[in-house]
């Protein structure tokens, strides 16, 4: 053991006092001040929650959870999900073309590893992160499958969960909507044009080969 | 501190006259270009790198595994009039090496094995740097190349009877995966051809 | 300078002469109360002096890096988070600047910022958390660990508040960060960290004097710095032997150089200088901390050029890293130009500096093991990947 | 039989001195009252007040073990149990069921008979030593001529079941726990008897009613006459508290059972109600070596302010245990441990020596005071123990020297 | 007498079986009974302090110490010690018959000695003058015999060390 010559003399065991003098004032302020208590008593009082907090994803629906539902099973979620937990079916009708709305849309949760890629990479701001936590389950497997009845959730609950997340999807949306309602006006409008350019060409046809025939 | 890889090599060359070291640049933004070293003056190359350059943190040792050499040659790219491609695939150890003293680097060399078969050997460097002791286990634990002067070459990630080399990219995983129930077509048609017994 | 007599390997075996008959062989972990995981070590004892420590590892092995060749850039992300969970936002930081060097991608100087300052906070997490455990370690019944995770939990809730998780944080993306500061979060972090100085304080009045501290911790795991650095010994642990390297200084990443903070180097590297080194640099990450909020500019928070869907890096490779609170994190990525990294790389810090492991224990009690392995700091998803 | 030759008087029967012993008196009374013969009252007697002080401190082991972990929380700035019952009172209820009901697992390898023995070895000492002591100015449930001589011998049996324990789970940890056990229990049962000695000395007896009751009476009119307030007695008390720190295998010195390193030392392979078994041993000879303690140097049962005799007497016995074992609780919040190397060379260099010298300073205090030189008492005892203690503290800062660190700082 | 004839057959037999049994770890705890109830004889005879002195002093430290002894140095094979057993008998028998010889000549030549009076109890007090008093010789010089003891253990006890320390200057 090797010694030194002291700069300044302390008692010897100073720092043990030093130390219960710490664990002594923790104890004593741990019975008035709530800052110091490093627990919270779980199912009576609950640790605040922030509102960005993420958990699992759900899907968004608008007014009806079966036709309203956003997605469209374009399946880039899917493959972009790191652990591979998103499992989606695209719905046809019976002559095989796509009705652009997933059929089967499971998450396992079990594998699901809150990430929020899903939500970042959707292009249609179909699916967004859950706040809820309280998922425990005595089912190992089917009870962590959410499959499309529990996944979707209307745009009112993604409003309430995450105000400023939600509106500007919803201003963004409304504005895509009147800008699509606008060109399929102008769409139609154009169509229409020329329909009636068509029939009056047509007419003009007609005419020409009537008078043709004539 | 970027590194001047040139006089690196310069300095190698001039040291070690016997030493194949040849010089790839690098395709990609980064710059980080490399030395391709040969095999029998790797250790040489190394201890005049640590002892005379300054180089005296190995910092990262990986194991790259290219079936396909024209991938290899395409990241690290020939400089003009060098050997030709090769014609198999082989194992690569890229080591990174920086100087706590002169703070440069990273000065990247690399090693290639013969071939990915039984010649799937780099010589160990762990008696230059013993930084590569764990790191070159796990290369070859996950990869399989054979580190020839390695004090203690054993698994290390996976367990000792373990068989294959789990990062070479043709590694198929076994058929060893957990049946849970579930109502996925595709997964029970896995499922199915895993365990053809029980159905 | 180093000679190649003075660094031979030798394959600790047991003295010549060493009566087998006496020695105990004893494994310590995967189940141990203090091998901070399923970390096992094989360890021989002569009474209770170690002879020959053998560390074994893999029971966390995932093969991390295999995952990250069968998916996505992106994808990698939040796996970085799994890597080392006590601080993942700079795991996250060190896998967004190895793509960004990978892609030569810009990163706007609000998002430099807001990563310097939480990649700080982790420091402050994590070395705050190693005061809890190593006194774990040393047998003190949690108090520490209680006080340490105590405020561990007030940073966190920042982290939950901004990145929407506590710890799984997936928050850098490549060019930036996910999403921007919310409102009055930089005010909240403030307030933390003029709160810090007091809870550190209180710490190092518990923890420094101690007598009982002192007598264990010190002049227990010493070795040369030139060994160090010969294993690869990066972090706090190197700084602690007095080797004056960060990389923070040596190789500025991010906008380090824009702030003015010291290195604090200690001098025999024994655990008692690996405590107090994180001590200090706590102090400094503190002073980071203070400037870089009152300096942070406004403006993009990722760089909108960065592709999120479907990125694809040119043909390269890149080799990038950082100083993460446990030394030095690597990451090593060759991409062959689809989206898909060819290799993915981690260089753990964890992994590489348990290589002088059993160096430093030889000799020593099973008690200083323990304080060994508690002072080098490990996190097991990282060692085993 | 002489062994067991009485002391105390009979207690007023209105007196709340007689609480403790009720159960004993009604037995007797009512054995008595049947006509039943003379040996027969007086050893149903005896059984009935072994059991009171059994149940007495059962109770206080089943009320320790919800007590520490509350005060721990609370040193931890958590609450501690609070589920079970009203506060986490019924918190050992359940524990004690919990353990009960779980699988008793013998290893393979151990023998099978002395696993067994080693935790019913552990607790009969506990259980013996707590019979001699003094709780109450009525109540020794045996009142030893040899008392003190009594506690240390049945004390020593201890170590022996810790070797049982560890050596009969055939099985690394317990062997390492107990070779650490042993070492530590030698070495600190040595300083613990000679700090003890003192006391001896001075009072000239080794009952344990009569040390008790020579500390009682005050000095000045309020500083009450115990051993800790006289110069070598207040050396030999920190000494025998650090002792019984050692002895009872307490943080910072439960090196034997230290989690981090050993796992749980000589307990490692038990489970169920063995494990229990040596949690309650060790919770009995924390209440023992205590009580030791306390009627060594904190005068017992002895009130401590004069004018506070109109309370029971063992209410100021059981009030002083719940302070001194708070002490333990409160280090054991606080200290991490030592290393075995580190307790060996304390004991040997430290405390034996230290301890020592408590033996001249209680010899020339006796003497001194016994011919009526109190002032020169003090005047040589004094210095005489104040000369290691400057010893001390000068090799303490010399070390504490060399082991201050300064950093420095690369811009 | 009572007392006698209840312990004395339980303290032959522990005594055999720290002789006989195989594992030298249960003849140690054997031993530690026999202490014990040597122990509890001399209480039951009415010698507290000795008893309880034969308590601590035997079966807390002396017992302790052969057990730690065994317990640092690993014991030899159990067959072989099963194997030496006979041997091991006639050794025993042959150091134990000069024992029984005297015991057998002092009972026959019963005259030589008288059986003590039933004394009043010696006080520790008493004991304590005595010790210090006239017999102080024999305690001092025992006094010095175990220091020299203490002194030459704790040297061998230092000398691995320093071999140790040797071996790795080489």
């Amino acid at each position: 053991m090797k010694t030194g010559k002291p700069t300044r003399w302390v008692l010897p065991g100073l720092g043990l006092f030093q130390g219960l003098a710490v664990t002594g004032k923790n104890m004593v302020q741990s019975f008035y001040k709530k800052e110091r208590m490093t627990t919270v008593q779980y199912p009576e009082e609950r640790a605040p929650i922030s509102p960005n907090f993420r958990n699992f994803p759900f899907l968004v629906y608008d007014k009806d959870p079966k036709a309203g539902l956003r997605c469209t099973a374009c399946s880039i979620c899917e493959k972009e999900c790191p652990p591979q937990c998103i499992y989606i079916v695209l719905d046809r009708d019976e002559n095989g073309k796509s009705l652009k709305r997933p059929k089967v849309f499971d998450i396992d949760l079990s594998v699901c590893m809150n990430c929020g890629i899903c939500s970042e990479v959707c292009p249609f701001d179909s699916i967004y992160m859950d706040g809820e936590y309280e998922l425990s389950t005595d089912d190992r497997f089917g009870g962590l499958l959410f499959g499309l009845d529990r996944l979707s959730k209307s745009a009112e609950y993604h409003m309430k969960l995450r105000p400023e997340q939600a509106s500007e999807v919803m201003a963004r949306r409304k504005a895509d909507e009147e800008k699509k309602a606008a060109a399929a006006a102008a769409k139609l409008a154009k169509a229409k044009a020329d329909a009636e350019a068509k029939k009056a060409e047509a007419e003009a046809k007609a005419a020409e080969g009537k008078g043709e025939d004539a | 501190m970027s590194v001047d890889i040139g006089a690196a090599l310069q300095g190698i060359h001039a040291a070690l006259p016997a030493a194949k070291v040849a010089m790839r640049t690098n395709p990609g933004p980064s710059n980080q270009h490399s030395l391709l070293v040969g095999n029998e003056s790797l250790v040489d190359v190394l201890r005049f790198l640590r002892d005379h350059l300054d180089f005296d943190l190995l910092s990262n040792v990986s194991g790259v595994d290219w079936p396909d050499p024209a991938k290899a040659d395409a990241v690290a790219v020939f400089g003009e009039g060098e050997e030709t491609a090769r014609e198999h695939g082989f194992l690569e150890v890229v080591y990174h090496l920086y100087s706590t003293s002169r703070r440069v680097g990273p000065l990247v060399l690399r090693a290639r094995s013969a071939d990915r078969g039984e010649n799937a050997c780099v010589p160990s460097v762990v008696s230059v740097f013993r930084s590569a002791e764990f790191q070159e286990r796990e290369i070859f634990d996950l990869y399989g190349v054979i580190f020839t002067g390695h004090p203690d070459l054993r698994r290390i990630l996976m367990w000792d009877e373990f068989v294959d080399h789990p990062m070479r990219k043709d590694y198929v995983a076994p058929d060893d995966y957990e049946y849970e129930p579930t109502p996925h077509d595709d997964v029970l048609v896995k499922a199915k051809r895993h365990y053809p017994a029980e159905s | 300078m180093i000679s190649d007599s003075s660094m031979p390997y030798s394959a600790p075996t047991l003295a010549p002469g060493a009566d087998d008959d006496q020695l105990l062989h004893v494994s310590l972990g995967p189940q141990h109360p203090s091998t901070h995981g399923v970390f096992r070590m094989n360890v021989v004892l002569d009474g209770e002096t170690v002879v020959s420590l053998k560390p074994v590892f893999g029971y966390l092995h995932r093969n991390h890096e295999k995952i990250a060749e069968g998916v996505t850039y992106l994808s990698s992300m939040p796996y970085t988070d799994r890597l080392d969970y006590i601080c993942p936002l700079s795991n996250n930081w060190a896998y967004a600047h190895a793509v960004e060097k990978l892609a030569g991608i810009e990163v706007p100087e609000r998002a430099e910022y807001m990563r310097v300052i939480l990649a700080e906070l982790t420091r402050l997490i994590n070395h705050t958390a190693f005061m809890g455990f190593i006194l774990g370690d040393m047998g003190a019944w949690g108090s520490a660990l209680m006080y340490a995770f105590r405020e561990r939990e007030l940073i966190l809730d920042l982290f939950e508040d901004l990145t929407g998780a506590r710890m799984m944080a997936n928050f850098m993306r490549f060019g930036g960060c996910r999403n921007d500061l919310p409102a009055g979060w930089a005010e909240k972090c403030s307030v933390l960290v003029d709160d810090y100085g007091p809870f550190l304080d209180e710490m190092e009045k518990f923890l420094v004097g101690n007598e009982i501290l002192l007598a264990r911790c010190q002049d227990v795991g010493q070795l040369p710095k030139e060994t160090l650095i010969n294993g690869g010994i990066t972090g706090p642990m190197l700084r602690a032997a007095g080797v004056n390297y960060d990389i923070r200084k040596a190789e500025p990443y991010g906008i380090y150089e824009r702030f003015s903070f010291r290195i604090p180097l200690g001098d025999k590297g024994d655990c008692y200088d690996r405590i107090m080194i994180r001590f200090l640099e706590m102090r400094e990450s503190l002073k980071i901390l203070r400037q870089a909020l009152d300096q942070l500019p406004e403006g993009e928070y990722v760089n909108p050029k960065a592709k999120i869907r479907g990125f694809k890096p040119p043909v390269g490779e890149a080799y990038a890293r950082i100083e993460g609170p446990k030394g030095e994190l690597g990451f090593h990525l060759i991409s062959d130009g689809t989206v898909n990294p060819y290799r993915y790389r981690v260089r753990p810090p964890s992994f590489i500096n348990l290589t002088l492991l059993e160096d430093m224990c030889l000799g020593l009690d099973l008690a200083d093991v323990v304080i060994i392995l508690g002072s080098i700091d490990i996190v097991l998803g990282e060692v085993d990947r | 039989m002489n062994l067991f030759a009485a002391i105390s008087t009979e207690p007023a029967l209105w007196s709340p001195e007689w609480l403790p012993r009720l159960p004993q008196r009604l037995v007797e009374m009512l054995l008595g009252f049947l006509g039943a013969p003379e040996w027969l009252v007086s050893i149903a007697g005896f059984l009935v007040a072994a059991g009171t002080v059994v149940g007495v401190f059962l109770g206080g082991f089943a009320l320790l073990s919800l007590i520490e972990r509350k005060t721990l929380a609370r040193i931890q700035n958590r609450i501690g149990p609070n589920r079970a019952g009203w506060f986490g009172i019924l918190q050992p209820v359940a524990d004690g069921i919990k353990m009960l009901t779980k699988e008793d697992i013998v290893p393979a390898k151990a023998e099978k008979f002395l696993h067994l023995l080693a935790p019913i070895l552990i607790v009969v000492p506990a259980i013996l030593a707590l019979g001699v002591i003094p709780y109450g100015r009525e109540w020794t449930p045996v009142s030893l001529e040899l008392g003190l001589l009594f506690f240390f011998a049945v004390g020593s049996l201890t170590e022996l079941s810790v070797f049982i324990a560890g050596w009969a789970s055939g099985s690394k940890f317990p062997m390492l726990g107990a070779m650490r056990a042993i070492s530590q229990m030698v070495s600190y049962e040595l300083p613990l008897i000679i700090s003890a000695l003192g006391v001896v000395m001075v009072s000239g007896t080794l009952s344990l009613p009569l040390i008790v009751e020579q500390q009682g009476g005050f000095h000045l009119g309020f500083i009450p006459a115990w051993n800790l307030f006289t110069p070598w007695g207040f050396f030999a008390g920190i000494l025998f508290f650090i002792c019984s720190i050692a002895e009872a295998n307490r943080c910072p010195f439960d090196l034997p059972e230290g989690e981090s390193e050993i796992v749980a030392g000589h307990m490692t392979e038990y489970s169920g109600f063995k494990y229990a078994l040596f949690f309650m041993g060790e919770y009995l000879g924390l209440f023992a070596i205590s009580a030791l303690g306390i009627t060594l140097f904190l005068g017992g049962w002895q009130a401590p302010l004069p004018g506070l005799g109109f309370l029971p007497s063992w209410i100021w016995f059981f009030g002083k245990l719940a302070i001194v074992i708070f002490m333990f609780l409160w280090i054991r919040g606080t200290y991490p441990r030592v290393r075995i190397d580190q307790l060996m060379r304390f004991a040997w260099l430290c405390m034996i020596p230290m301890a020592l010298l408590t033996l001249p300073a209680a010899g020339i205090w006796t003497i001194l005071n016994r011919d009526g030189h109190g002032f020169l008492a003090w005047a040589i005892t004094v210095p005489l123990l104040l000369i290691p203690c400057v010893i001390v503290t000068v090799i303490f800062n010399r070390r504490l020297a060399s082991a201050n660190r300064t950093y420095r700082f690369a811009e | 007498m009572i007392p006698l004839l209840i312990l004395s057959p339980l303290i032959l037999l522990a005594a055999i079986g720290a002789v006989w049994m195989a594992r030298p770890v249960h003849a140690a705890l054997m031993l530690a009974l026999t202490l014990a109830l040597v122990a509890v004889l001399y209480l039951a005879l009415g010698a507290e302090f000795i008893g309880l002195v034969q308590f601590a002093v035997y079966v807390g430290a002396v017992a302790v110490l052969i057990v730690f002894s065994l317990l640092i140095t690993r014991p030899g094979d159990e067959a072989e010690e099963i194997e030496r057993r006979p041997r091991s008998l006639v050794t025993g028998l042959l150091c134990t018959l000069p024992v029984m010889a005297v015991l057998a000549y002092t009972a026959a030549s019963g005259s030589n000695i008288k059986l003590i009076p039933w004394q009043p109890k010696l006080s520790i007090a008493e004991l304590g003058e005595v010790l210090f008093t006239s017999h102080a010789p024999a305690v001092l010089a025992l006094a010095v015999l175990l220091t020299a003891v203490l002194i030459g253990a704790a040297l061998f006890a230092r000398e691995p060390d320093k071999t140790q320390d040797d071996s790795s200057e080489k």
